[in-house]
């Protein structure tokens, strides 16, 4: 085997041969920063003894050394840098070297990595000092940072897997940061154990690749012919370990464990941006890597995809605790993710080159949009975490007098979220839909049927989530306080409202102008399926069309003008011709005099119906009603019972077998000396079985 | 440098011998207790540096020693771990006699078995004769059974009788397989000590008679195996790594297995260069799948924590012995690279497991908790061994897993399926264990480490360094030695 | 005289599988000392004979080894521990004596085939010599196995243990024999008057090896 | 020149819904009370009621945030937006490709979105119990729309309003898809405006009701703006299934002034057919149990998406 690989040990190995392509290539810039930011890492513990000093400086320097990658990233993404060329140091397998590179697809993940990094590091200038074990923190921040960008920058599988392995070791630092706590604990465990495995497969996925010659690099794997079944296995295993990473149901279960046991602004990073990495790692593999798909990937993908998006929002919107709700509207939208990622597979084995385009293209919008509105909402929920020390909506509400700047932020995020125009969310659910469209004109009478019933799954879920939404923000930030510290909140600090601020700044561009988001994935597009969408005029019509002007069209600008102007005539028309006078009184409740914030409508019971509806299907779930008989004064109970359907039918029952068996072999720790010696004498009666009959 | 060498008095291979086994009578014979473990730790450290020596001149062939690259490998790595290990034992000792688990005269028996040890040892690696490498190894076998009973406490004994017991059945079928390997050359090579020299054997090999070989090999595998702590023959392993003074379990996990290893590498070479033989190679892929996965199960019931580890031992030595059965170039140097990891990274948890130990004043998982906020620097150092020996990066087990697994299933991808399930299995039941000791509210007892964490600190980064960096000649001269092993 | 010394040669070491057998047929400890003191002059026996027919003098201390520790020394000191120890009563056995025997039998026809087919080409006295001796090694591991008590677990052990000096003084001009045999001797030495049983009987009053072996983690 | 007229004609759209809606709503009642044998208010009645609502004070709860006070102004907006992008009496409108059938849902769905906020800010249980049955029924009413635009789109190759209707014009066909679309449509529309069998727009305090329970505190000037929006929201979807279904009449883009009036007048008589026959349905109809409505839009989404299957059927690809 690896004799190609074994014999030019020293060929890559001869040092970083970065001087003759010139010290200005991003790449070598992007490199740098990284290594800033594992120096900070190494530097925090020795720091941490004054966290008064060390939190500022180290979130101050993440953030830079983001800030920097971002713009590196974004200059090499619209083509302003020459990203040519990549850098390969004498580090990791000895034969192979460390190779790193930026080519558009790996700098869009950079923009959207770096983005979300540099605004939480800003957000955490002000929420790192309510931290309680800022050593526990500061350390590992800067490494979860560096880990992420070297999985993007890396061009080879170990260099890679590394940075994979090592993004998930950090994080699960950041989620033991508040051990004391048992579920969290749990949620590291889980989490841990979850990310080897994904990390196992897709080191199989690489080694199917590598083939038996061991060829790492990222360059000579891409353009090799293999076998027939190989290329399929490979998209299995990369559904498992990038999936895992990703949290597609249903291998999500970790995730609403572990994203909101972290510090809010590492949730942040967690949800909004390191299930981008995952994404990454995705298309790397399939659309890149592993060379022509065959048509039924892309209906695995968007089954997938549709499956957890609805499952994802369905479980959010029953959730009680905000961050937690959070992480499984993350699932929903990595859902969505994988649903376009899944039709631009579609079309791109029916070389349909265009729709493709739209899809894909779609797909990085929206995993843009998420990272966005992601982590505004994490920041919020931060937030809220600060200022009450609730993550309970039930025992929050009425926020909105309280925090009125944060509740501003969190709604405007709760709108895009909800793929609501004209704010982000909805431009790229609405440039899936127009691939969806696109579907009849796929030759696979399967995927003809299947896509329309995805499209529906997809628009459910974007229903559904704005139901879930108007709960939590509902619950949460509106109605009377239903505790003490509801009614004591205080609002955040600048800082943490100047990163919201900006994050919500992001959604509205990318919702009125997503033009320029588009033409900037262009070249992605190009290289993933060799074609591009038609470039989006940004004027005169701001307005973007996928496929031709006569098929649809749509304009955030306008809709967001054409609100504004109405909105400002109907206000003027009122306050020109209607009474001005307001009279406060108690709230009218159809003449039920001061009702207490008890009768408030809660989280609860917003969910009932829609738990009545869907919960059977999704949940199993039923309800268990206990009524005294007659005469006994004693009130009546109801009980709802809900089963989470994966973790009961996949992982409980592995769990269980594991440790019966390991029960089972662990009385081998307590035989006699005699039986194992009698072990001995067995195994050496039964080779020299084998040798008899063999020889 | 070598004209330096040339200086030298004596051979540097014999001093390599020589100095511990002189160190050992001295040791045995004089009392005294603060420098018996300087003079330990002075020995250990001469005999590393002779060691060093071997890497740049190697002395002519002859004799009863000999060197080539395969052992060179074996012997500075053991020397080293011994040399660490002494240095860290020093601390521990001290301790022990502080709290009166062991008295002067226990001191005196420590030190001199310590050095015969690696005695021992070295000799087993260097010996160029079968019969001399099988004394050798019998040797060492009695020296650490020895120190596992030096406690004198019930379960010590147990684990010391346990241990010796089976350690002398193995020894008894590595003997007759020896013997039959010297049956197998006598015709070839003629009757006399030229038919038991490794040099000329693997030069004749060929000529054997293969089923012979075959016999014998399946009497080496159990034997040696056995020393190796392959499933089902590991049973003296974990207790005696239970029971032992914590140095003995990190020179037992980080040295003995490997010696034992290497003799088993020994025998596959010459059977590898007999075209007639069965390939050794599937026998070493099942037996080390087995325990790779038997020990991933064992690992989650364990209450003590030396067991826990010593089980995580005999899991890696599964995963090395798999890869060299795999054999290929990848394969070979993915187990050299993970065994010399996992003897860096195995003693340096034992180190740190000896300073909890002593911190918390016991052994049981239970009652350990909390660590990295009791105890931040051990805790936080036990968090970084237990990644590394669990095979996360950026730390040097990784790299070799990745290489195993990966070459495994490109070349066999069925063999990869209970591969990786048995490395998740274990690493749960790591990662499990893991977060309830360094996690947590502490709880029970617990003094201040007044041991030295450098041994341990070492340790870690060379594992860290290997893991992201390994010296290109270092990566030559293992490639050679892989395309060595066939 | 080639065929008069091959068939002597194959008729003490056959002795020594015979005697083996009778080891495993023993259900009285001093019975079992007994044979196992004959064991070891069968052993001795056979060695001088191929020391003989080898013109290998050294072999002849390997016998003498033999001669006085096996044969002896150690058949001395074991019965005065037995007798010391009060555990001069019948020996359990797993699966009873009929078993034994026949798995004795089994292990027997196994080594037969194996080295028989295997040392095809070796020349005869080695091979059937080497055959035997695997048996007699198998029967010792046998007897170790199915034998609850440590003196007779013991016994096995040497048994064991003459198979391989009869082994390697079988296996022609194999250098080092004297010294294995020594180095093996000073095992059994430690294993019979060694520590662990004066150790043993100060803590437990057997070394019946139930009481060594009931080792549970979950008791510390 | 041309800019000019087709941004006047723009102007015209808006203003004309806006004026039209509240007599949408007069009509309904008017057939409505006909039919019960009653007189009826009056057509203007709802134009009065406006007036009236307008020149009251507002009584506002004291815990009403400025969520609750700006809600009404979005809600309005929103929708007024989606129905001026609406063909009503002309196709190829100035800015009809800012949004496609797709924006104008969602446009629908942040003015829903905003007005379940409102529902809940004040804290009461009426609001709330509104906010989540308003949800729940758009939970399925959304994709049922989303399967009836996709058998639209399937059939006229476009998403554009102006063009779906040109479309429609051009290429007269009879296609079981375009029925059940139509079926589809007609259900979503009854549960987006709280008609009956889903809502009743007529009841106050009863715990079945959605759309009043969440509009309940509003008063005066807010009241009115919501009320105008809930007029509006009901004639674009009058004027929606006219426009896909019913197209003759619209006048064709850049087309003189007599054409336009054209096109208003029958416009002016397909809202008044429509509100007939809305009236006629819900007279005859009862109201349903608040969980038995997710399974008759259960079955709009379905009729929707068998509509596309069938559309592979009958156009062979």
């Amino acid at each position: 085997m690896g004799d190609r690989g074994i014999g030019a040990e020293t060929a890559c190995a001869g040092g970083a041969d970065t001087a003759d392509e010139g010290v200005f290539m991003p790449v070598v810039v992007a490199l740098g920063s990284v290594a800033v930011l594992i120096l900070v890492a190494i530097a925090a513990p020795l720091a941490s003894r004054r966290p008064a000093i060390a939190t500022p400086v180290v979130y101050g320097t993440s953030g830079l050394a983001a800030l920097v990658l971002f713009v590196t990233a974004l200059a090499a993404l619209l083509g302003h840098l020459d990203v040519a060329g990549e850098v390969v140091l004498p580090l990791g397998l000895p034969w192979v070297g460390a190779h790193f590179r930026i080519d558009p697809l790996s700098a869009f993940f950079l923009v959207v990595v770096d983005l979300g990094a540099a605004t939480a590091s800003l957000y955490a200038l002000g929420y790192g000092a309510h931290e309680d074990h800022p050593e526990r923190v500061l350390p590992f921040y800067p490494a979860f940072l560096a880990g992420m960008n070297l999985v993007i920058l890396s061009a080879d599988a170990f260099s890679f897997l590394v940075g994979w392995e090592f993004m998930s070791l950090a994080s699960w630092a950041l989620v033991m940061a508040h051990h004391h706590e048992e579920e969290n604990r749990r949620a590291g465990y889980v989490y841990l154990v979850m990310a080897s495995f994904g990390t196992l497969m897709l080191l199989l996925a690489f080694g199917l690749m590598a083939g038996p010659d061991g060829v790492y690099a990222f360059a000579e794997m891409g353009n090799r012919v293999r076998e027939p079944w190989l290329p399929g296995l490979v998209l299995v295993l990369a559904l498992l370990g990038a999936g895992s990473k990703a949290g597609l149901v249903p291998l999500h279960v970790w995730l609403p464990l572990a994203h909101p046991a972290a510090p809010s602004h590492v949730s942040a990073l967690m949800s909004g941006v390191m299930t981008k990495v995952a994404v990454y790692g995705f298309v790397r593999i399939v659309f890149d890597l592993v060379g022509e798909p065959v048509w039924w990937w892309s209906a695995v993908v968007m089954g997938l995809g549709a499956l957890t998006a609805v499952l994802g929002v369905l479980h959010a919107i029953l959730e009680r605790d905000f961050k937690r709700l959070l992480a499984y509207s993350t699932v929903e939208n990595i859902g969505i993710v994988f649903i376009g990622l899944g039709l631009a597979l579609a079309f791109r084995t029916n070389e349909m080159a265009g729709p493709a385009a739209l899809a894909v293209t779609a797909a990085l919008f929206h995993a843009l949009n998420h990272s966005l509105f992601k982590g505004l909402m994490f920041f919020g929920a931060g937030a809220v975490l600060t200022a009450t020390g609730e993550r309970d909506i039930e025992k929050l509400g009425g926020l909105i007098h309280r925090l009125p700047v944060t509740a501003f932020f969190v709604l405007g995020g709760a709108v895009a979220i909800s793929a609501l125009p004209p704010l982000n969310g909805f431009v790229s659910e609405w440039m899936i839909f127009q691939a969806i469209l696109l579907s009849p004109d796929l030759p696979q009478w399967a995927l003809k049927f299947m896509v329309p019933a995805v499209g529906a799954a997809l628009a459910f879920s974007a229903a559904l989530a704005g139901a879930c939404f108007v709960r939590a923000y509902g619950v949460a930030f509106l109605g009377r306080p239903r505790s003490a510290a509801a009614a004591e909140a205080r609002e955040v600090d600048i800082l943490s409202r100047t990163a919201m601020a900006l994050l919500l700044g992001l959604c509205l561009l990318a919702g009125i102008v997503p033009g320029l988001v588009i033409d900037a994935a262009s070249s992605v597009a190009i290289q993933l399926v060799g074609h591009d969408m038609p470039p989006q005029p940004l004027f005169p019509s701001l307005s973007i069309v996928p496929v031709s002007e006569g098929r649809s069209s749509y304009s955030g600008m306008l809709v967001f003008i054409f609100i504004l102007i109405s909105s400002g005539l109907v206000i003027w028309a009122i306050h020109r011709f209607a009474s001005k006078t307001i009279r406060r009184g108690p709230a009218w409740d159809c003449g039920f005099p001061d009702a207490s914030p008890a009768t408030q409508y809660t989280a609860d019971s917003f969910a009932m119906p829609i738990r009545r509806v869907f919960g059977p299907v999704a949940f199993g779930s039923y309800i268990e009603r206990w009524m005294p008989p007659p005469g006994d004064p004693s009130p009546a109970r109801l009980k709802v019972v809900r089963h989470d359907l994966p973790w009961e039918i996949l992982y409980a029952p592995i769990s269980g077998r594991v440790s019966r068996l390991a029960e089972r072999l662990n009385t081998l720790q307590f035989l006699s000396i005699r039986s194992y010696l009698s072990l001995v004498f067995a195994a050496l009666v039964g080779l020299l079985v084998v040798v008899a009959i063999w020889a | 440098m070598t004209s330096i060498l040339a200086l030298l008095p004596f051979r540097p291979v014999d001093a390599v011998i020589a100095v511990p086994a002189l160190a050992a009578i001295l040791l045995a014979a004089l009392p005294g207790r603060r420098w018996s473990a300087r003079l330990n730790v002075g020995a250990s450290l001469l005999t590393f540096l002779m060691a060093l020596t071997l890497l740049i001149e190697r002395p002519p062939g002859g004799g009863l020693l000999f060197v080539d690259d395969l052992n060179v490998v074996f012997v500075v790595l053991g020397t080293f771990v011994g040399f660490t290990t002494s240095v860290f034992s020093a601390s521990y000792i001290a301790h022990e006699i502080e709290i009166g688990r062991l008295t002067l005269g226990h001191l005196r028996f420590y030190h001199g078995m310590y050095q015969a040890l690696a005695f021992a040892m070295n000799l087993g690696l260097l010996a160029d004769n079968i019969g001399l490498m099988w004394v050798a190894v019998e040797l060492a076998t009695l020296t650490t059974v020895l120190m596992v009973g030096i406690y004198r406490t019930h379960d010590a004994l147990e684990a010391a009788w346990k241990y010796f017991i089976l350690g002398s059945v193995g020894i008894a079928l590595a003997l007759f397989g020896t013997i039959l390997v010297y049956m197998a050359a006598q015709p070839a090579i003629g009757e006399g000590e030229k038919a038991m020299v490794w040099t000329v054997l693997v030069a004749e090999a060929a000529k054997f008679n293969p089923e012979l070989l075959n016999v014998a090999f399946v009497f080496l595998m159990l034997g040696y195996g056995t020393k190796v702590g392959l499933a089902p023959l590991h049973a003296w392993l974990p207790d005696a790594h239970a029971e032992g003074p914590t140095p003995i379990s990190a020179v037992l996990s980080g040295l003995l297995l490997n010696v034992a290893l290497y003799a088993l590498l020994r025998f596959k070479m010459l059977l590898a260069a007999n075209p007639g033989t069965v390939a050794p190679g599937p026998l070493m892929a099942t037996l080390g799948l087995l325990s790779l996965i038997f020990a991933g199960f064992m690992l989650y019931r364990r209450r003590d924590i030396k067991r826990l580890f010593a089980y995580s031992s005999i899991e890696h030595m599964g995963l090395v012995t798999f890869a060299f059965g795999m054999g290929g170039p990848l394969a070979n140097f993915a187990g050299l690279l993970h065994m010399t990891m996992h003897s860096l990274t195995k003693s340096a948890i034992f180190f740190a497991v000896g300073q909890i130990a002593q911190a918390k004043g016991t052994q049981r998982l239970a009652e350990i908790r909390g660590l990295t906020q009791s105890h931040p620097m051990l805790g936080w150092s036990l968090v970084v061994g237990v990644a590394a020996i669990a095979g996360l990066p950026p730390l040097g087990i990784f790299m070799s897993e990745f290489l195993i697994v990966s070459s495994t299933f490109a070349r066999h991808p069925l063999l990869a399926v209970p591969l990786v399930f048995g490395l998740i299995v274990a690493f749960g039941a790591l990662v499990l264990r893991l977060s309830d000791v360094a996690f947590g509210e502490p709880e029970g007892r617990s003094e201040p480490v007044e041991a030295s964490y450098l041994p341990m600190v070492a340790h870690l980064a060379l594992v860290l360094t290997a893991g992201l960096w390994l010296p290109p000649p270092l990566v030559a001269w293992f490639q050679h030695v892989a395309r060595m092993l066939g | 005289m080639g065929g008069f010394a091959l068939d002597l040669a194959h008729l003490l070491a056959g002795g020594m599988v015979l005697v083996s057998f009778m080891l495993l047929y023993q259900n009285r400890m001093f019975g079992l000392l007994n044979v196992f003191a004959l064991h070891a002059v069968v052993l001795t026996a056979s060695v001088a004979w191929q020391a003989f027919i080898q013109q290998a003098p050294h072999l002849y201390v390997t016998a003498a080894i033999a001669l006085v520790l096996k044969a002896i020394v150690i058949p001395l000191a074991l019965r005065r521990m037995v007798v010391r120890l009060e555990i001069h009563r019948s020996i359990e056995t797993v699966g009873g004596i009929g078993l034994t025997m026949l798995m004795g039998i089994a292990l027997v026809a196994l080594s037969m085939m194996v080295m028989l087919q295997a040392a095809a080409d070796a020349d005869p006295l080695a091979r059937e010599d080497v055959a035997l001796a695997l048996s007699v090694i198998l029967l010792g591991l046998l007897m170790m196995v199915t034998r609850y008590n440590a003196v007779s677990q013991i016994i096995g052990f040497m048994s064991l243990e003459n198979g391989l000096i009869l082994a390697a003084a079988g296996a022609k001009g194999m250098p080092l024999v004297v010294e294995i045999s020594i180095a093996f001797s000073v095992l059994v030495a430690f294993i019979v008057i060694g520590v662990f049983l004066f150790r043993i009987r100060e803590r437990f009053d057997s070394v019946d090896t139930h009481a060594l072996d009931d080792y549970r983690e979950g008791r510390q | 020149m041309g800019m000019i007229r087709d941004l006047a004609i723009q102007g015209a759209q808006m203003v004309f819904v806006l004026v039209l809606a509240p007599l949408l709503l007069g009509l309904t009642r008017k057939f409505k009370a006909r039919m019960l044998d009653r007189v009826g208010p009056p057509l203007l009645q709802p134009y009065r009621d406006l007036a009236k609502l307008v020149r009251k004070d507002v009584v506002l709860a004291e815990n009403a945030s400025w969520l609750f006070r700006t809600a009404p102004y979005m809600i309005f907006a929103a929708t007024w937006v989606a129905a001026a992008l609406v063909p009503t009496f002309a196709t190829g409108l100035q800015f009809s490709w800012t949004a496609d059938l797709i924006a104008i849902t969602a446009l629908l769905a942040s003015a829903r979105f905003f007005l379940a906020l409102a529902g809940m800010d004040i804290g009461t249980a009426f609001g709330g119990i509104g906010a989540s049955r308003e949800m729940l029924f758009a939970s399925l009413a959304e994709p049922a729309m989303i399967m009836m635009v996709f058998v639209v789109a399937l059939v006229a190759g476009s998403t554009q309003l102006s063009f779906v209707a040109n479309f429609m014009l051009t290429h007269v066909s009879l296609r079981v898809s375009l029925g059940m679309a139509l079926v589809a449509l007609v259900i979503v529309a009854l549960a987006e405006n709280a008609r009956i069998p889903v809502d009743n727009p007529a009841t106050h305090l009863e715990l079945t009701m959605v759309h009043e329970a969440m509009v309940l505190e509003y008063s005066g000037r807010h009241l009115a703006v919501i009320e105008l929006a809930a007029a509006l929201k009901l004639l674009l979807y009058v004027s929606l299934i006219a426009c896909v279904f019913v197209p003759w009449g619209l006048a064709p883009p850049h087309s003189g002034f007599w054409p336009l009036v054209v096109g208003a007048v029958t416009h002016l008589a397909k809202i008044t057919i429509g509100a007939f026959l809305l009236v006629f349905f819900e007279t005859s109809i009862a109201k349903m149990r608040v969980f038995r409505v997710p399974e008759l839009l259960g079955s709009a989404l379905m009729l929707g998406f068998l509509g596309t299957l069938l559309l592979f059927v009958s156009r062979s690809f």
